[in-house]
């Protein structure tokens, strides 16, 4: 692959289950080089880019992402994210990131006590950070999610700031781009379906952007995702 | 551990009749002991040994140019191009699923899994075929939740997406719900396993969970006569699923498989490590050395009788090369897991157990393998359920009114709120979601795509087995075929009564021979399956459920048909002849309240002919949309592409059948194509070619789904009500009862 | 009054959330851990100030609906709410 | 020794669970059931005979691990395991 391409590292917790499908978009959807970091493994070869993905971290026994954030590679990607590093953290990935701290806040259990996959829309909320910089300010997106522990929250003074600090990425809404109640799936406070640190690397949602990547699948908005890391990261 | 002869109870307690004792004598030249009698015992029983089926199995038509692997292994296999092959099978965990829906039908999740990935295969999708009772039954929404989430909590921590299934409610499955998983891998044809213990001195490893006192069924009141108190009180009766540690035993596997190490692999299913180590000989024609003392126990005091018939879930039993025995301890360390060499094979055709430096157990494999007990039971030919005079009805006011009703009820409504439940993307190969007609998924590095689906109507099959089981089939190529996928193989899931009584034995047969008959017509050959006796209550049995699981090959995904109307104008043409049939039909059940027979005929050339039509006509890409018109009749198969597409549907019906059984009759061998204009007369020429009945009945319109029948408007709805109507009505049913949180 | 239903599972069945937390808690440090069961605990307001009536009342709750009886124990105990 | 953890939804912030569970019993005629929180409960052998030391251990793990003490308050006493 074209030396310019950046580089992506795919987390790697037991249990893990979407690590194959990230690799699937950096790899033969971007053209782009991408490793498997083994939890134990302290060394991101590398990398340019690094993707906790979705799945079920040690079966998210207790809660998602709670025994996840104490594996050995976990302090490598806290110390590529403060040096600046962009991260994305999907689903699971996201629950690991609010576990470790790196995100502020935390998931609950669906309102409805169920799993749930199906579509659902977002409205880009921040669209200057290295995975959101291809979407329109304010674009609705549709993509798929699959979760059961997506209720999002956290503490006013955490929410407060998310707000005034463009720290929410983005919003659950219904087609027209109205964030409602019935458009919301889980429960998530503020209808947060994604979140962003203070300097924007680190990035956490619980829809997939993975599962619609390649028009095969009906969707490819998803991509932009991945694409818009690419572009942040290209020399100018 | 016990000595001199065993009583009669403790013999019966054992499931073993006079005439199986008295052979066991002959086999061995001596008593049995405990142990050997539980070996026996399990080894024997129908689940084990399909005692009572095999004779009648041996009919199904098991031979095709692309079986890899048929019957007797894990999973059947069958090649598909590119160096690659699918492995698939399905499994019951019926009993263990209605006493605790949410474990039973996780665990039934990992079962089937398991058979999967030991064949080298990596699962890529499961499908759950699932029978309930009547919803407002004594804990029937509670067992629907419970097995629903259980096969969500399991399917989903693994990342093996639930892509497909089916939902039918029948009273007669009040006090024994069916739980039928079906789970699909894809292998290097030149990398596949199997479950052969060869190479003497190789040695035999245990790996995954610990061994518990969990399950230990039939003969479990027997060994608590010597396991003692503790025993009796501690061990449970239901299988606790860890999906997070099979999820492990997968991926090591799958690394493992790579690395030319293994010699043959197998899970440690019912019967636990009994079964896994002389399944595992017989096939090899080898004998086994296994220290129990070895084995990683949960609890303390455990018999090797308990752990021999334990059946704690997440074990797997393996035999390495010895040169890399290393290699696969190494795996297997890497992912936590636990593995120990617990004995060798050797070429003494005798499985051998120790404990504590005895011999607990010393028995020949051949016996209580391959040559176990073959019985032809007696059976009565079953009787069809004929008309009890449906024909007299007078036809209803309003078929709108019907269509509505129907629409609403449990077995038509939509199932999303089950589906929604389960992962049914990960792996991002799910091309067409539950909701069509089969389940599409594009297999990674080829142009290629699989299409899925397991089909059978109850209530045909309680009307006529024969043809119940023949339509499954061919209700099964309809759906794959409407994808424009071909049909390629079969796997089942027989679920019928106790095979005890002759009623049963003759539906079991009449069902064989419907899928023999039907599988040979269409070219399906049946690789792998399954058989669940035994599910009855009060003597009460079960509908004969012949649950039939397919797959099928799409060549070029990119020429996949899917089922909604795709744009205004095109011409709606159903293929195939409607018959004057309402026999076993939802329209009866529903408006009239009778489960009346005829179960409706089949022509298996017929279905053939269609099966070829609908393939060509997708790969030629001369059809916009492709739908099978099965349960509920024409009307709703109709609303079904209108609801799923938001468009509406201007149809025009000859006169000819009486107008209920044109608009919702279930008769075989028909399907919905639409095209645009321009096609019609190529669509009209292949059909022609093809031999099939071709009638132009509408075209697509807007919101409105719309039939009349010489000049007489029969139908006219809003599709947005009716869409309303149907995606919502099973979601509340659930929700609004105490029993689902 | 505050009525407190403890939710674990019986002996012998398989707690693999138990397990995956005692390993986690013996990588953290905490080798002394040589066993844990994880359970449930449901605090629950009831109307009513018969202890006696009360705590009958929240068994059948339990048995009806917060406890799986054919895998899981439970106890019931009149309690304050933390 | 035998200590037990209980990890539980803080004030004010919703629980979800809780809130189901108490419609779910008022719809099997618990109308008495005014409110519910759900929570866990960890029942943690620790080796060791000091009440004191095993306590503090215990206290610990739940802020390591057992609570997640942005959203999830926790309480731990030495007790008995059912
Ligand atoms: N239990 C289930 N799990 C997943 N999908 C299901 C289930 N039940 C029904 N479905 C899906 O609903 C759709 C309709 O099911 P069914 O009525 O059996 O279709 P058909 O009549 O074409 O066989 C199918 O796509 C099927 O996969
Ligand atoms: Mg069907």
């Amino acid at each position: 692959m074209s030396a310019a391409k950046p580089r992506f590292a795919i987390v790697v917790f037991p249990g893990s289950n979407c690590d194959q499908d990230c690799h699937h978009v950096a790899t033969e959807l971007l053209g782009c080089d991408a490793d498997y970091v083994w939890h134990r493994d302290t060394d991101l070869k590398g990398a340019d880019v690094v993707i906790l993905p979705g799945g079920f971290a040690y079966g998210d026994y207790l809660r998602a992402g709670a025994l996840a954030r104490f594996s050995p590679v976990m302090e490598t990607v806290t110390r590529f994210a403060m040096d600046g590093g962009p991260v994305l953290g999907i689903c699971n990935g996201f629950q690991v990131l609010l576990e470790a701290g790196l995100l502020p806040g935390a998931v609950r259990v669906n309102r409805g006590l169920r799993y749930v996959c199906k579509d659902v829309h977002m409205r880009v909320e921040n669209a200057s950070t290295p995975f959101t910089r291809l979407y329109e300010p304010g674009q609705v997106v549709k993509m798929p999610v699959g979760h059961g522990e997506g209720n999002y929250t956290a503490p006013p003074e955490t929410l407060t700031e998310l707000e005034y600090e463009a720290g929410i990425v983005f919003r659950y809404c219904d087609e027209s781009g109205r964030v409602t109640d019935e458009a919301n799936p889980n429960g998530a406070t503020a209808g947060i379906a994604g979140i962003a640190n203070r300097e924007g690397n680190i990035v956490g949602l619980m829809p997939h952007p993975d599962r619609c990547a390649e028009g095969l699948l009906g969707n490819e908005v998803g991509r932009r995702m991945f694409e818009s890391a690419v572009s942040s990261l290209a020399p100018a | 551990m016990t000595s001199g002869a065993h009583t009669r109870d403790l013999i019966a307690e054992h499931n073993l009749s006079a005439e199986e004792f008295a052979r066991i004598l002959e086999i061995l030249g001596r008593e049995p002991n405990l142990v050997e009698l539980g070996v026996f015992s399990a080894m024997w029983s129908e689940h084990c040994s399909y005692k009572s089926s095999r004779i009648h199995l041996k009919k199904l038509p098991t031979t095709g140019p692309r079986v890899i692997q048929g019957p007797g292994e894990n999973a059947g296999i069958v090649d598909i191009g590119d160096g690659l092959a699918v492995a698939f099978k399905m499994e019951s965990h019926n009993h263990p699923s209605f006493i605790e829906p949410y474990q039973g039908a996780a665990t039934g999740v990992g079962g089937i899994l398991r058979d999967i990935f030991t064949m080298g295969a990596r699962p890529i999708a499961s499908l759950d075929s699932l029978r309930f009772g009547h919803l407002d039954a004594p804990r029937m929404r509670h067992l629907v939740d419970g097995v629903v989430r259980g096969i969500a909590g399991y399917g989903n921590c693994m990342g093996i997406p639930t892509v497909g299934g089916e939902t039918t409610f029948h009273p007669a499955y009040d006090r024994n719900i069916l739980v039928n998983v079906m789970s699909v891998g894809v292998v290097p044809s030149h990398r596949i396993f199997r479950g052969r213990a060869e190479g003497a001195g190789n040695p035999v490893i245990y790996v995954g969970s610990k061994t518990g006192r969990d399950g230990i069924h039939g003969a479990t009141m027997a060994s608590e006569e010597f396991a003692g108190d503790e025993t009796r009180r501690k061990r449970p009766t239901v299988q606790v699923g860890d999906p997070f540690t099979e999820k492990l035993l997968m991926e090591a596997c799958l690394e493992l498989f790579e690395l030319d190490a293994v010699v043959g692999i197998q899970d440690m299913g019912a019967a636990g490590l009994t079964s896994s180590s002389f399944e595992m000989a017989g096939r090899a024609g080898s004998g086994l050395e296994i220290d129990l003392s070895k084995v990683p126990v949960r609890e303390t005091g455990m018999t090797p009788y308990e752990i021999l018939l334990s059946e704690s879930q997440e074990r797997m039993l393996l035999v390495a090369r010895k040169d890399r025995l290393d290699t696969v301890l190494e795996v297997f360390g890497k992912w936590e897991l636990e593995a120990v060499v617990i004995g060798r094979v050797t070429d003494s055709g005798r499985v051998v157990a120790f404990f504590d430096g005895r011999i607990v157990a010393d028995l020949p494999v051949a016996p209580l393998s391959e040559r176990a007990p073959v019985y032809d039971r007696p059976r009565v030919p079953p009787t069809p359920v004929l008309s009890r005079g449906w024909e007299e009805l007078p036809e209803p006011a309003s078929y709108g009114a019907c269509l509505r009703k129907i629409l609403a009820t449990e077995n038509i409504a939509q199932k999303s709120w089950i589906w929604t439940q389960y992962d049914h993307m990960v792996g991002t190969n799910t091309v067409e979601r539950p909701g069509g007609d089969a389940a599409v998924l594009r297999i990674k590095g080829t142009s290629k795509a699989m299409a899925l689906t397991s089909d059978v109507n109850p209530f045909f099959c309680a009307c006529d087995p024969y043809r119940g089981a023949a339509i499954a089939v061919a209700e099964a190529a309809r759906s794959i075929a409407a994808t424009g996928a071909r049909p390629l193989a079969v796997t089942d899931c027989l679920n019928f009564g106790s095979p005890e009584r002759p009623e049963i034995m003759g539906q079991f047969e009449a069902a064989v021979r419907g899928l023999s008959d039907a599988c040979r017509a269409l070219s399906t050959p049946v690789v792998s399956g399954n058989v669940s006796f035994y599910n009855e209550t009060d003597g009460r049995p079960i509908p004969p459920t012949p649950t039939v699981g397919m797959v099928g090959l799409l060549e070029d995904v990119s020429r996949q048909v899917r089922m909604p109307f795709r744009r205004e104008g095109d011409r709606v043409a159903l293929l195939g002849r409607t018959r004057d049939e309402l026999g076993a039909s939802e329209f009866l059940r529903t408006i009239h309240g009778r489960d009346d027979g005829p179960c409706p005929d089949v022509d298996l050339e017929a279905e053939r002919r269609l099966v070829e039509l609908l393939v060509r006509l997708a790969d030629e890409r001369r059809i916009a949309s492709a739908h099978d018109v099965s349960d509920g009749g024409l009307a709703v198969a109709l609303a079904e592409c209108a609801m799923a597409s938001g468009l509406g549907v201007e149809v025009r019906l000859e006169p000819g059948v009486r107008p209920s059984a044109l608009l919702f009759g279930e008769t075989t061998g028909r399907a919905l194509v639409t095209f645009a204009p321009g096609d019609e007369s190529s669509v009209r020429a292949a059909a022609e070619t093809a031999d099939v009945p071709l009638d132009v009945i509408g075209r697509v319109g807007a919101g409105r789904l719309a039939i009349e029948m010489a000049g007489r408007a029969l139908v006219d709805e809003p599709v947005a009500e009716l869409s309303d109507i149907w995606t919502t009505a099973f979601a509340r049913s659930m929700e609004e009862s105490a029993e689902v949180l | 009054m505050k009525v407190e239903v403890r939710v674990y599972p019986k002996e012998g069945v398989l707690d693999p959330q138990g397990r995956a937390i005692a390993s986690a808690l013996g990588r953290l440090g905490h080798e002394t851990v040589s066993d844990v069961r994880a359970g449930k605990i449901f605090f629950i307001e009831v109307e009513g100030d018969d202890p006696v009536a009360v705590e009958a009342e929240a068994r059948k709750m339990a048995e009806e609906l917060l406890a799986n009886t054919v895998i899981e124990g439970y106890d019931v105990r009149i309690a304050a709410q933390p």
